[in-house]
């Protein structure tokens, strides 16, 4: 879900985008990965050769695809799902970036829906590296959640991107 | 063919800008294609082509209905487009072996439909949810007998949409089954999407035919329902319909005018794509989403001043074997990164006198630009 | 003896669910492999109907019958 | 004079190259005898067959739209052809190898979803085109050209089998009861929904002849005696039916056709009244 | 400490891959639980499965030669074996879309044959492997992935199909009665012939969500709630009985196994003592 | 594998002389071969291939079983293979269509079987009583996936027999399914036929393998039923069985290894027959029925001094390519006398660079002599 | 009045089995194309009960009601 | 039948012998046709070009095949079956021979079994044509019928040989 609205922001936004998704059975138990691309130009790598933004919302995810991380590339996971721990740690890169937020925490207290986690993190990472335009962003969540849910989700994703900008400091 | 309405809801969606899927820009390609039955059954990668369509049909007048096996989809899709519907499946591998008999029986009577083939990581279940590239020749050479076949591959979402347009346009002109041979990289990957206008569109009509351009080889179709006494069999059969099963020239002179309504329009139905060509010494050729990181590796190439060319076959089937020929007499070698083990390598082969290297991928992942280049240097330098 | 393998758990709680007595009740925390598994509240509750054991998609809890368990 | 039925036939091409004495040829007899009662326009019909001596009925003989398909899938064609022409009379007429044997998935799938078909099968007991092999309803211990040694398997009861798929309308009747059997092809015909019959027939040259049955004659004798009513059947024991005919209707029902469904659904979808 | 019954299992490639709260465990679990009860040796057991997330259940956990087949074919496959190896156990597992879908020839064909296998059919109402598309199951009406204004078919009985078709026992439990599950399972493997369950199972993630069954638990009071017995249903009418599921044995008869008949016929051919 | 019982009943066969069909001819190589199972369907000009093992099958302790369709055919073959009999079926063009998923199943298992395909006119139900050897191609590229084939043409009633045994050991040995490409002309027609004696053949036994000539490609095969817990799936599997459906190194490294099998083993396998060929100027290449006028017409043409030769591959697949990249270096010119449309002319071009005439004839009818010689004469004079 | 069309009779007796009278009977001779069609002993001894017209495989024999027929 | 015992006598004999056959439906209503062929040496050619003999037991068969007759060919046909009437005779080659026999009417008569009319024309042709010996052919009978039935056979095999024999003269 957040890959696609990502994909479809990058693709509001004039700019190329490309997604794909890990499907069927291994979808199912384990780790479940969507990559995104997002270019000026046209896109003729299929698959991302490392990670420049890896959100990460499951143990499994994490742990397989930390490693693929790339050179100066930020984590960004959500703590209530994700544990750093050292060893995982050590496979990531050394200039790696990591960013935990209590998303789900967050979208059960404030927004009593589990599910708006998705977005927030979005936002978290809208703010911390600028990859689409928050408008773009907007938009695009206003146009694939089911419209009786925009409003609640474009706040959580206000939520998160300004939790994002209080951490912005650290990227730069 | 197209209702009012159906006109009407594809034009509320002209220009519309989508982030899609690819199988889903196959599904409203076959809608603005005129497309108002699809017939089939659940596959991955495939099936998202049955559920936007299942979805979407309605709006266009058209019927959704999944069958209990790709044998019932297909023969009902033939059934419904004898009827008088542009008509279609979508399956993958295996379940695109089952349809070959079918396939076979739309060759024999001349029924247009279409058949999308969105290639999983064979042979058998194989790695079912993992892409490949590999019914290049299954979808040539499947069915039993002799026949000839149309085929094409897009290698973007936008193309889906484009060329299964074309692919029901050529399947109604030539009144034969044609393959969207899709993989499973470029369905099940999204990218922008642009919706046509229906008014812009070029649409061949059901029973329509186009003297000039057929040298007498097509017949209008006539369909049922509509008071003729039309018989239709898959047996050999006369010009008017009339089974045969005995005579030998009867029997030829089908099978060759089937045969040769497709290689004698040969050039009406081929479409390529050429890219540094001109003074190529090298040239990779490649199709469908792997053709991606070929071209990107024939960029990088090109910027470092390595003469090499890139050559797409968007029609698979009938071959471009003829502009091989030329270009084989031009060029010192021919790269084919394609995700199978050289199917396409194969038939080039069966043209050109250069060596033709088989930069082959299996395994359900599409090459990466990197790797190409290095294909592209390590046969250039020699 | 209520044995609750982890390593297999899912946390679907059909187990709990089916308990007749009041043995078993939902973690509060999720296991390592991210799952509520369901956590044994008192032993003694147990009447080792193997409800739990017979319902589990995955072989994840079952019943040891010895002597201690069986005293009661 | 001609044969005032030769009207909804491809005169030019007959005699039908059936066997003498085979009752694929009655089964078309009866068969226009009851479009000519029910006074349907042939050219509404559109005949779907498979692949067989049963298939070859109306494919070519009857003047209509005729599709002859391959071996067991001509529910499937037909189902296609349905949707799209749903006010067409939709018949589908072949053997019980090609619709119980190969094709049995497609029937069994067709009667489920109640599509608005006409199924005849012509049960003869045999694959008579390819020359007298075992088929799914060949009795248990008969010889045949692939069971030398007699037939291990049991025959499949497809009326039966049909009804408890859930189609609208099944019957068996042999083609020795030509008059009732033209009467319930006539119900079928204005069955709404999936509407079949299964026509015990005979094949005189590539089964007869492995069971005493040396010609059309001897059939027509061995129906009449070993025929009995759904009613009668029912005060009989397992054992009693053995090697009996259950002739009459098995099965009625009002559940709503296929397509039409489809159609109702869409609509809905369309107005906005659905769910 | 380890559970008694992973001993048949292929232990190292555990937990399975199924969903949290899939009835598909619940099926190997009873599967195991009946297999030891009866004692049997697992090596004398032959599994064979189809394409689906049912036939995942012996293929590849259960700790048993297993053949994991093409998506349908599970009963021919099986069938091939069960002639060669007549001694063992042959057990076929596999889903509603694999069995009664587009596999729906070969088991009436079995079942009518009478081929001495034990057939598990998991109906979870749903193409779940490939993401929840309508089955032959799927109740009239439902909403799926590609039935998005509700499903215009009507569902298949798959058991009282199998037993038409003459299979030597059928039966239908859901995974809410698990003991019951066991004991049948049971019967059906010491059945000689066709055995064949119909296991009504949940797929809380492809299927229940379409239906507001949200989990594994929902469903068990699901089950608890909409079964009646074979015998109450008797009582009911059609209209009372929508929407219930029937639970209970549907048919046990004696005939004599196919490959028993095929050899049978074979040793009388050699000794000369057959017709 | 076989029985006492079985080899004392051939043995009573042993230099008995028939006036036998094609098909029968069939039957009975299977038996030698040590057949235990036929799965089949009935199809007109395979039936007698069936209606000979169901005759003969109980006289050495096998089965015959007739399925409800050719799809539950191959699968019981499977099921019977794997269960430890050596297993087979047989059929025609639109069977064989049917077929194609599970043959790609066997080769993804490495189930030993073997299918024989007895030609017939099509496509689809086409001249169902007349013969053709346009199934060529579909027997290589039928099914889906990277994948190589075992197929032979028998052109005589006696290689029936002997082709058959030999299809049944290369299945065994490399643990592939095979094709008897056979056409209906030879099914159907009948000459005499002497039969083996049991004990001068060379049965190659099940999960037998020779190391030295599989270059490590092939592991012995462990069958059910003896208490190992064999596990086969026809999805993406690692070196012990177990399923591994994502790993790009695994799908890689089993098709690979199972085209490999084939390819590097090529000179085991290809069999061909040459005659005349020493000076030859144009050489005719022919397989199945359709050689025997071919060579009728080669022999009439050096009898008048064309210098002119004979090649016919006995084993079509893998293709003897090589060999005729060889001869196309000697001479000017191939001619392809073939009852299809170039199917094997086709697969020669890849291979050669000299002209390569279709010598093409379809509608149920084998060439004749004269047709042929006519063709030689034609194309040694330019 | 009984018709019997030669062109398309095979000769399989069906109709003469089934005639209630004595109206049919076998010829003697085949006809032009091999097979021993029915022919008729007596217009008169038809009842026009058609089993004949209904039971025939090859639409060879039928009946015509003339007036002359319904008066004898 | 005749084919059968034709071309299996021919192997017998120590030639080679070839035998076609028409199948399907053509078999069953209309003309139904089995090739024969016998050599001394390899046979290549599959389908015979002329009609060396051409055995004729129904009309549709006669009408069908007479044109193809070679030169100086013989039609050997039932005439209890087979009606030679002028055009077809024209059809026919100027140089071909024809005999009749009445063969089923024989076989009707003096064996009471019309299926003996097969082997009758097998004895006449043999006696008439010598393609192959009568020794050999007979031997093919022998294990071609069911055994019960072989002396009958045989004797009826010798009476169309002796017909034929008294008719051999115009042959030559
Ligand atoms: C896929 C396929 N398999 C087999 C055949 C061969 N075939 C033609 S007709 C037939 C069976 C006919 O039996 P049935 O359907 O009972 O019809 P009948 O001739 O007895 O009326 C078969 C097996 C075929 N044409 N296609
Ligand atoms: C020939 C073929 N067609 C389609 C598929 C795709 N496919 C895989 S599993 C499946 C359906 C599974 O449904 P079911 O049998 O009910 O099993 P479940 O997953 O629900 O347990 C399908 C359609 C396939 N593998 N092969
Ligand atoms: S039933 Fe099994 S998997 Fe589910 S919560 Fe209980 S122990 Fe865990
Ligand atoms: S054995 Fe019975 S009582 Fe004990 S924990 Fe399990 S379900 Fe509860
Ligand atoms: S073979 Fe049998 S079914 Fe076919 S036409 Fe002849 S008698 Fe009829
Ligand atoms: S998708 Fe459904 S059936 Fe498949 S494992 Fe998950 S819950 Fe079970
Ligand atoms: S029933 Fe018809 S075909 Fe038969 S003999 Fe009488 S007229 Fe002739
Ligand atoms: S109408 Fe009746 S009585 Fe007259 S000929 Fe026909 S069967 Fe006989
Ligand atoms: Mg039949
Ligand atoms: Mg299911």
């Amino acid at each position: 879900m957040a890959g696609y609205v990502l994909g479809r922001a990058g693709t509001l936004a004039g700019l190329n985008a490309l997604q794909t998704q890990s499907y069927g059975s291994e979808s199912r138990g384990g780790a479940c990965k969507s990559d995104v691309i997002v270019s000026k130009t046209e896109i003729l790598e299929l698959a991302p050769s490392g990670l420049d933004v890896f959100i990460a919302m499951s143990q499994p995810a994490l742990d397989k695809y930390l490693p693929d991380i790339s050179d100066g590339g930020s984590l960004i996971y959500d703590s209530d799902l994700v544990t750093l721990n050292t060893s995982a740690d050590d496979a990531g890169n050394d200039s790696t970036y990591t960013f935990g937020i209590s998303a789900t925490d967050i979208a059960h207290k404030s927004f009593g829906h589990d599910v708006v986690a998705n977005v927030i993190m979005l936002g978290y990472m809208s703010a911390l590296t600028g990859v689409v335009s928050p408008e773009a962003l907007r938009q695009a969540i206003s146009e694939s959640v089911p419209p009786k849910t925009v409003e609640l989700n474009l706040k959580a994703f206000d939520e998160g991107f300004k939790k994002g900008e209080m951490r912005e400091g650290e990227l730069k | 063919m197209q209702t009012d309405r159906a006109t009407g809801y594809l034009s509320t969606l002209a220009g519309k800008v989508q982030f899609a899927l690819g199988d889903e820009a196959i599904a409203y390609g076959a809608l603005f294609a005129g497309c108002t039955f699809f017939g089939g059954y659940p596959i991955t990668p495939a099936s998202e082509v049955a559920e936007t369509m299942a979805r979407e049909l309605p709006n266009v007048d058209g019927y959704y209905v999944q069958f209990e096996d790709e044998i019932g989809s297909i023969a009902a899709v033939i059934g419904a487009s004898r009827a008088g519907a542009k008509s279609m499946t979508a399956t993958s591998g295996p379940g695109f072996s089952l349809m070959q008999e079918n396939i076979g029986y739309a060759i024999m009577t001349e029924t247009p439909c279409v058949v999308v083939d969105v290639q999983r990581s064979g042979p058998s279940t194989g790695q079912a949810t993992k892409p490949a590239q590999a019914d290049v020749l299954q979808a040539r050479w499947g069915t039993h007998g002799d026949h000839e076949m149309i085929a094409f591959a897009p290698n973007s979402v936008q193309e889906c949409l484009d060329v299964m347009i074309e692919c029901f346009n050529l399947s109604e002109r030539y009144r034969h089954p044609v393959v969207l041979l899709a993989d499973g990289e470029i369905g099940h990957l999204r990218e922008k999407l642009v919706f046509p206008d229906p008014a812009d569109l070029d649409l061949f009509p059901r029973g329509g035919f186009d003297a000039a351009d057929e040298a007498g080889l097509v017949e209008p179709m006539r369909a049922y329902g509509e008071g003729n006494a039309v018989h239709i069999t898959g047996s050999t059969h006369k010009e008017n319909g009339m089974r045969d099963v005995v005579s030998q020239d009867v029997h030829e002179r089908l099978i060759t005018r089937c045969c040769a309504k497709i290689d004698k329009n040969r050039d009406n139905i081929i479409r390529v794509e050429e890219r540094f060509m001109d003074d190529a010494e090298t040239v990779v050729v490649s199709f469908g989403a792997d053709s991606r990181p070929a071209l990107g590796a024939v960029v990088r190439a090109r910027n470092e001043g390595v003469k090499v060319g890139y050559f797409r076959p968007i029609s698979i089937w009938p071959f471009c074997g003829e502009r091989l020929t030329q270009i084989g007499k031009r060029v010192r070698k021919i790269l084919v990164p394609e995700m199978n083990l050289g199917q396409l390598a194969r038939e080039i082969e069966r043209f050109v006198s250069v060596p033709v290297v088989r930069v082959s991928k299996i395994g359900g992942v599409a090459h990466s630009v990197e790797e190409v280049y290095q294909a592209i240097i390590e046969n250039s330098r020699s | 003896m209520i044995i609750i393998d982890e390593r297999y758990c899912k946390g679907c709680s059909i187990c709990i669910h089916f308990c007749p007595g009041k043995a078993l009740e939902v973690s509060k925390e999720v296991n390592s492999r991210g799952f509520y598994a369901p956590k044994v509240v008192d032993q003694a509750e147990c009447t080792s109907c193997k409800q739990c054991e017979l319902y589990c998609p995955d072989f994840a809890i079952f019943i040891v019958e010895d002597a201690e368990s069986a005293d009661g | 004079m001609e044969h005032h039925l030769l009207k909804y036939l491809r005169e030019e091409i007959l005699p039908t190259t059936h066997c003498p004495g085979c009752g694929c040829g009655q089964v078309l007899n009866a068969f226009v005898n009851a479009i000519d009662t029910l006074r349907i326009d042939p050219r509404g019909i559109i005949s779907v067959t498979g692949i067989g001596c049963s298939s070859w009925i109306p494919s070519p003989y009857f003047k209509g739209d005729t599709l002859h398909t391959t071996h067991g899938r001509a529910i499937a064609f037909a189902t296609g052809v349905k949707v799209i022409r749903p006010d067409s009379n939709v018949v589908v007429i072949a053997g019980d190898g090609d619709l119980a044997g190969i094709g049995g998935n497609h029937l069994i799938h067709a009667a489920r979803r109640n599509v608005g078909l006409t199924v005849y099968l012509v049960n003869n007991y045999i694959y008579g085109m390819t020359g007298g092999q075992v088929s799914p309803t060949t009795p248990f211990g008969v010889v045949t050209s692939t069971t030398p040694y007699t037939n291990a398997e049991y025959p499949l009861k497809i009326a039966e089998l049909v009804a408890a798929a859930g189609a609208n309308y099944v019957a068996r009747w042999t083609t020795y009861h030509i008059r009732k059997l033209i009467a319930s092809m006539e119900e079928a015909l204005q069955t709404k929904g999936f509407a079949f019959i299964e026509i015990v027939s005979q094949c005189p040259v590539a089964y007869g002849r492995r069971v005493g049955l040396r010609d059309g004659v001897a059939f027509m004798e061995y129906f009449k005696e070993n025929s009995v009513s759904v009613r009668k059947s029912k005060t009989m024991s397992e054992e009693e039916l053995e090697g009996k005919i259950v002739v009459g209707r098995l099965a009625r029902r009002e559940r709503v056709e296929f397509t039409e469904s489809l159609r109702k659904i869409i609509e809905e979808q369309r107005t906005g009244t659905g769910a």
